[in-house]
């Protein structure tokens, strides 16, 4: 099993962590993983994305052109990478500011409601795990178990006890993901 | 006797929603949009415009120069 | 009144100036570079200088001014500019040239050719961007970054004894008597920002009469650095960096201020 | 099993640095190598075992105080990206000259200039060739992983001090960048003072306590002495290339076609031989794992087996020059490799092999000579 | 005839550089070519011609002058020797990064480190091969008297214009001291800031009138952009390859045995060829004039014809490789030189190659193998 | 009493110190490193203090000072020698770690690392030989040549214009809050010699006391790059450079003298 | 009462003849050989011995360490 | 015809300058010349050298190890190329502050008081025109003419009044040269 997976949106949305916990959660799985940031002075603000590979096998490039799922939390993110979908792979995004909606019909499209469930859930934290949850939920690559050993090996002590609220944001997102017919076509 | 009423112009796809022009508007003109413009920023607007006296002090610490002024003399 | 009525191009009375380009700024919101960049263009835009202006970008987050700002520039090494527009300067004496360079650029790598183009008393403008950090390579310590201030080299806050005190890089130049004018300035408020625009085109009055170097101090915001929001982060600039960075004139016509 | 953990290449290199025991860093920020500092900052390896670490005012003053440091036999280490180490060649040619051990970390990104600050491969060059003045080399070490970049350190130190000379790691953004899966070593602890002034007293410059004085310095007036000091730098590199030449060989026993590439570009280059295989090419990999000393012998009897190599690098062509030179012009060398922060593809790689090495085996001297310029 | 004159080779260049309407120069002093600035002091050029001189701060600041006034399109140059020229690798890497013109002048001493102010061609890889950062050339001229320190000043210019390049001019002390005859080029006149403003208003930065503004960088944060800079600067390595190659055949023509030197070495060379001929044995000498581009054809055509060829060199063994390179392995190649300032007479070459070349001749292969250590 | 009978060992009150070696120094005559040089062993000596004693040469006339003082010595690179000091006090914090270093070393290729060693107050003595002038290369200019002073770089006498004014570092680096100890001394005549031996062996307690960094300017004479003989060179010192490069103390316990 | 009397030994081959220790001897006891040493330099001697007082002024600023100074109490 | 030339002394004692005029001299005669001198750190006060070649031929090295005529002007220049004379070669020499005289019996050796005459003639600047005087009459290699020809050439217009006294020096030089005889042998 290889999994290529790119996320992408805002800094602040937790986008590299949210990577950080699934690359995490696979090393409890002994998979092999590789995590690889955009970086420099396009995050100035703008958009973060990360590549993450879970693999079986040794990855040889952590940098790639297409992807297997790409998880998609703002506008530009979605110009940037709706194209870098392979075919018959998945898309899922967060409709919260979202003007242009996916236009493929190839690849299963997938929506999830992270920015209002979190602030349902009045944490803007845990937004990042609501989507992980909807992750999850189409692409169970990870166990749950493991997903939170991954939590507690990425997160520092002293935010250990926010860990329940954590799984349950991941639960919450995983009721929550709903198919996305585009009715353009 | 006259007196001078202002309005400005968001571009509102320029606007970063940094809100630093908020606090310099002794008027209180400047509000943040509730929806998000394609870059993803709530952006300004004037939500209660006939205050605005057209001083242009959101103008000139806007960063992105996103406001323009406007000002005419009214005779009351 | 309709405000359509009042949003007509005869009633204009404030706009971005054409010396600003139209893309849009790199700059994080809120960033004190974005106005320090149009208060220079509005200045040369005014003086009606901009044929004869040369520009020298730094590195640092202002390494893309070129890209903003609409006048011919060149990208100098990091910290070199003084030595590239020194070279201007000399090459081409009646031309206005400036650099603008951040604290790590000046005050770090570039301080010997700082001190150095300040001691000739290069006919030059050199605009200083005092945030206190390293924004571009995401907010490492700088020379002015303040005691106890975090930052991602100093994630435990500024310790004097092993860093060092904050350097006053603008108080040292003044003492040079090749400087003719020094100047620590703000952008965050309206009044600041009209007082640094002021400030900007007396040191391009001096290049015209060439009386040698003007140096503005900026001190300026970098809330991504920071890690504040950007009002947040103009009030503690106000709470702190203006303490141990005091606004206002340090030497006027080759005189020091008392 | 020691412990596995998912860090950053720069931050595992931070790691290892402190668990090799060394005794001080200095350096100055740039991207995309500034999380070494930052790491070392935030773990305050002055706690844990005494280290120093100093950010410097600039990348010159960061090498100087290496030789300072190494001047009295500390173990001392610094780090930059490709600017910076321009800016350290005097340094460098200084410690090489004055004999010093001390290892430099350049985590590459592409120039010429400010360039941009994508992963490359382009300061191969400055690496081998010595890119300061004079006569000299640096033993260079190339990591492809986020383990290696964590298990060279110690080996860099190691070499540094069995020569007294200058050891470069010369990794790239996508190796600095990326999280991979790492097991740390052991701490080993530091020297102390005394020990350092027991085994390097010989030379080191720790205060002249009952023995004469030791000196420091790469200054010869006597055109005599200065040569017989360039001669025993080579007689080093001699010794280097017999006792410390590094590298790997993949799947090249029944190789027919061969590719050459470190660091990433070994990696991607690496998936490329699997998907040539898929194709029924049988492709295999040399990996240089030190490029100087470089795998010349290696080179040189695979050429006797294979029809064709691809130096692939994230450059417009360096390494090349010295595959040709171990080569011997037995076949055909060809380069491919993407540049200005592009990271070639292991498809692009595998085509790249197909058009200029195996659909052109046979114009094999008219090529070569063609594609000796650059 | 024009005026023949008694001149040191650093003084020579210095007056070409006024004679060639240079605009500017900026250095900082160091043995053994401080004299370039010292005449210029002297003759006050600001005086004769409007040209402007001015002693840096550090070679770091000239070379980042150097970099100003040639944004500008002003003819500029700056000289140092091989500490000061390692610290301008990141402004010789900007330089051709950002694509501006500009003379470069490296009189060698011995390196590395401080190593010694004699005489010497250690810098060679460092010129050659791009001692800086990222993928950049040098257009290479070496001088081997001081009429050519002379000549290559207006040539160096003439290239750095052509191709919008830096060129460096590789000269040593023995070149940069030596006082020999030299005849002087005319006054070219410099062009005026309109003049400059014409021919050069398409990219330098000038003051915006009527025109676009211009802006000179080298940094691209799109990698598509920055891989075509890095294509666009080996385009133009290729046409100076082809349009712009310079060497001297002394000799050649029933040579069987081979030297290739450059510079002050090539001098002493000559002068063992001649000694060699009154022995009866049929040597010839290939000079290359541009160390980039480099005479590989004609070595490679001659490899036809000679059983054996030494590469002379005051260093370890550096232009041996492009040698080797260049000959592709038809013949033995080996490296003979002195270093740390020692220069080598006439008989030690002849020796020299009697030695490692006539004696042999047999044992080519074994032998290119063992020397492509170096 | 005859000659003989007073040269007698036990009658000595004055001979060369052990800490200098026995080679004869490659210095002009009169040349005042040799007296620096002294002066500065004699400290070493006398506070018994060699053995934790490292010094660090420069690059210029006293590059050789590693091969006349009889301590562990390292060379550095031109202008680093405080980045190399400071390497060695913050890894050996309990040594005498000093630098010896001329103006151009120190003032111009050099001003970033010792304004930034300063800053931080590295617990290091910096002995800063003045002479106003390059004199290892031959006389060229230095940042502290004073105007109209003839160097083979100003053959014509500094310009201030083009050239700029003669740095003076000493009083730079006293404004910075990490250097603890500033003076400026000179060592041509017995008084002075005296004066300056005093200073330096303050500036050793000061690392002793681990008060930060001493700075010891010791304005010296160039006599082959004056072009003149010792004694004259000293005169010519006393009425020129003096009057630029007041001597005495400058900071002393980290106050500002006034 | 007891006047002291001092003398100096030069090492004439150490010597440089820069004349430095001649002005700073208020008893004028120095003066330089006619003939050099085997560097060529004219060296420093006591052309009044008995004048010396053993101050060590001359030693002090030697740069050469060319002189070491003697001295001894002698009654009147 | 070639002759290779080592002209060594102190800094003070117009070697390199002495050297410069004879490479002006062959260059009036049309002949090829070079003139290399020490340079470096060893000139500070120490002794200078300056090696000096004319010749019809193209010269190749102008830095050599064995010379036809060395003249030496002090003990350390005699100490350092006594033995660099070629076999049959030429040492003219000052004896003033000579201690070791030379003792090499397969070369001539000629003394020539040029400290004394210079004294005598109360100009110490004409020391060096003595020397070269005294080397002229062993060696003609240029024309006295020629010689004041180059000297012109070198000497800036300011001094060109003092063009006669250097003719009469060098004439006065090639009088007061005698051969030396070591007594050694
Ligand atoms: C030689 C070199 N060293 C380091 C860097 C990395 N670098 C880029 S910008 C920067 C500092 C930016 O800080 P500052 O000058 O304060 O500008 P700011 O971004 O804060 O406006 C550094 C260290 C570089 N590009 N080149
Ligand atoms: C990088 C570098 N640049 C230049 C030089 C040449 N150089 C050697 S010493 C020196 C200046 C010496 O002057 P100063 O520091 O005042 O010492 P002084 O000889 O006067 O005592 C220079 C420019 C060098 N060796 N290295
Ligand atoms: S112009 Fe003045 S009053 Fe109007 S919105 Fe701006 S700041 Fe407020
Ligand atoms: S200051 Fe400008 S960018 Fe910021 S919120 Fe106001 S209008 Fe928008
Ligand atoms: S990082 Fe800081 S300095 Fe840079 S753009 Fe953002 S706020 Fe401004
Ligand atoms: S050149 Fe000047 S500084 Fe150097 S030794 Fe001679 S007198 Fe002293
Ligand atoms: S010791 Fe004093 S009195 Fe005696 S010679 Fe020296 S200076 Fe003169
Ligand atoms: S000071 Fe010393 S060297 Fe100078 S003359 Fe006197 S004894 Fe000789
Ligand atoms: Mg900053
Ligand atoms: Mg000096």
């Amino acid at each position: 099993m290889t999994e290529e997976i790119i996320i992408a949106g805002f800094g602040g949305q937790g986008v590299l962590s949210m990577g950080k916990i699934l690359a995490y959660s696979g090393i409890m799985e002994n998979q092999e993983v590789s995590w690889m940031p955009s970086y420099g002075p396009e995050m100035r603000g703008g958009t973060a994305n990360v590549t993450v590979i879970l693999s079986d096998e040794r990855i040889s490039s952590p940098y790639l052109q297409l992807f297997d799922t790409a998880i998609i939390l703002n506008q530009q993110s979605m110009d940037k990478f709706e194209n870098s979908v392979k075919p018959g792979g998945l898309l899922i995004y967060d409709p919260n500011g979202i003007s242009h909606h996916p236009t493929r019909n190839d690849i299963q499209i997938f929506q999830i409601e992270g920015t209002k469930i979190a602030a349902e859930m009045e944490n803007k934290k845990i937004f990042n795990m609501v989507i992980l949850g909807g992750f999850l939920k189409k692409k169970p690559i990870v166990k749950i178990e493991n997903v939170i050993a991954g939590l507690k090996k990425s997160l520092s002590e002293r935010y250990h006890h926010l860990i329940p609220l954590n799984e349950k944001a991941i639960h919450v997102g995983m009721e929550n993901i709903h198919p996305y017919q585009n009715l353009v076509n | 006797m006259a007196k001078v009423q202002g309005a400005i112009a968001v571009n509102t796809e320029v606007c970063k929603g940094c809100e630093v022009c908020i606090p310099v508007c002794a008027e209180d003109v400047i509000g943040m949009s509730d929806t998000v413009n394609r870059k993803g920023y709530h952006y300004a607007y004037m939500k209660n415009p006939e205050a605005c006296t057209g001083c242009t002090n959101c103008g000139i610490v806007c960063p992105d120069r996103a406001i323009s002024v406007y000002r005419v003399k009214v005779s009351a | 009144m309709e405000i359509l009525d009042i949003i007509k191009p005869e009633n204009q009375v404030f706009c971005k100036t054409k010396l600003m380009t139209d893309s849009a700024l790199s700059y994080c919101p809120g960033c004190g570079h974005g106005t320090a960049h149009n208060l220079t263009m509005e200045v040369i835009d005014e003086m009606g200088i901009v044929e004869d202006t040369i520009g020298v970008a730094p590195v640092g987050c202002s390494v893309l001014a070129y890209d903003f700002m609409n006048i011919d520039m060149t990208q100098a090494a990091h910290g070199r500019a003084p030595a590239v527009a020194t070279a201007i300067a000399r090459t081409w004496p009646e031309k206005y040239v400036f650099t603008y360079q951040g604290d790590g650029d000046l005050a770090a790598i570039g301080t010997a050719e700082t001190i150095h183009a300040c001691n000739r008393g290069e006919n030059i403008v050199i605009i200083f961007v005092n945030n206190g950090i390293y924004g571009m390579t995401g907010g490492q310590m700088a020379p002015t970054t303040l005691e106890g201030m975090i930052s991602s080299t100093s994630p435990y806050g500024r310790e004097i004894k092993s860093m060092g005190s904050p350097l006053k890089m603008t108080e040292l130049v003044a003492n040079l008597p090749g400087v003719y004018y020094v100047t620590r300035q703000s952008v965050h408020t309206h009044k600041h920002a009209r007082k640094a625009k002021k400030a900007i085109q007396k040191a391009f009055e001096n290049t015209r009469l060439k009386k040698g170097l003007s140096f503005i101090e900026i001190v300026s915001n970098c809330n991504s650095g920071w890690k504040m929001t950007p009002n947040e982060s103009n009030i503690w600039m106000e709470e702190n960096m203006f303490k141990y960075f005091p606004l206002g004139d340090i030497k006027v016509d080759g005189i020091l201020k008392q | 099993m020691s412990e596995l953990k998912l860090m950053k290449g720069n931050e595992a290199l931070a790691e290892a640095a402190i668990r090799a025991g060394a005794d001080a860093y200095f350096g100055y920020p740039i991207t995309p190598q500034s999380e070494v500092i930052e790491y070392l900052m935030t773990e305050q390896p002055e706690k844990r075992t005494g280290m120093v670490v100093l950010q410097a005012e600039s990348e010159i003053a960061a090498i100087n105080m290496v030789y300072g440091a190494a001047s009295t036999g500390k173990k001392v280490l610094t780090s930059s990206s490709s600017p910076g180490i321009s800016l350290k060649l005097e340094g460098i040619s200084y410690i090489a000259g004055a004999e010093l051990p001390a290892v430099i970390v350049n985590v590459v990104r592409g120039g010429p200039g400010l360039g941009t600050i994508q992963p490359s491969q382009a300061d191969y060059f400055q690496s081998v060739k010595g890119g300061g003045h004079g006569d000299y080399k640096l033993y260079v070490l190339a990591p492809a992983s986020v383990q290696e970049m964590s298990d060279f350190v110690e080996d860099a130190f190691i070499i540094a001090f069995k020569y007294r000379a200058p050891v470069l790691i010369l990794s790239d953004g996508l190796i600095g960048q990326m999280m991979e899966k790492v097991s740390l070593k052991e701490q080993i602890p530091r020297l102390t003072n005394d020990e350092i002034i027991e085994k390097y007293g010989s030379w080191a410059v720790t205060g002249k306590k009952n023995r004469e004085r030791n000196i420091i310095t790469s200054l010869d007036l006597q055109s005599e002495k200065m040569e017989a000091r360039v001669h025993r730098l080579m007689k080093k590199y001699e010794q280097m290339e017999k006792e410390d030449l590094r590298y790997e060989k993949i799947l090249c026993d029944d190789a027919e076609y061969l590719i050459v590439a470190y660091g990433s570009s070994a990696r991607i280059s690496q998936k490329a031989i699997e998907l040539a295989r898929k194709k029924g090419i049988k492709a295999g990999l040399l990996r240089p794992i030190t490029l100087f000393p470089y795998p010349k012998q290696a080179l040189f009897e695979l050429a006797d087996q294979v029809k064709g190599i691809l130096s692939v690098e994230l450059n417009a062509g360096q390494m090349i020059e010295d595959v040709k030179l171990s080569v011997q012009h037995k076949v055909p060398v060809e380069h491919f490799g993407r540049t200005g922060g592009i990271i070639h593809t292991p498809e692009e790689v595998l085509e790249a092999l197909e058009q200029k090495i195996i659909k052109n085996g046979n114009l094999r001297y008219h090529k070569t000579r063609e594609s000796s310029i650059l």
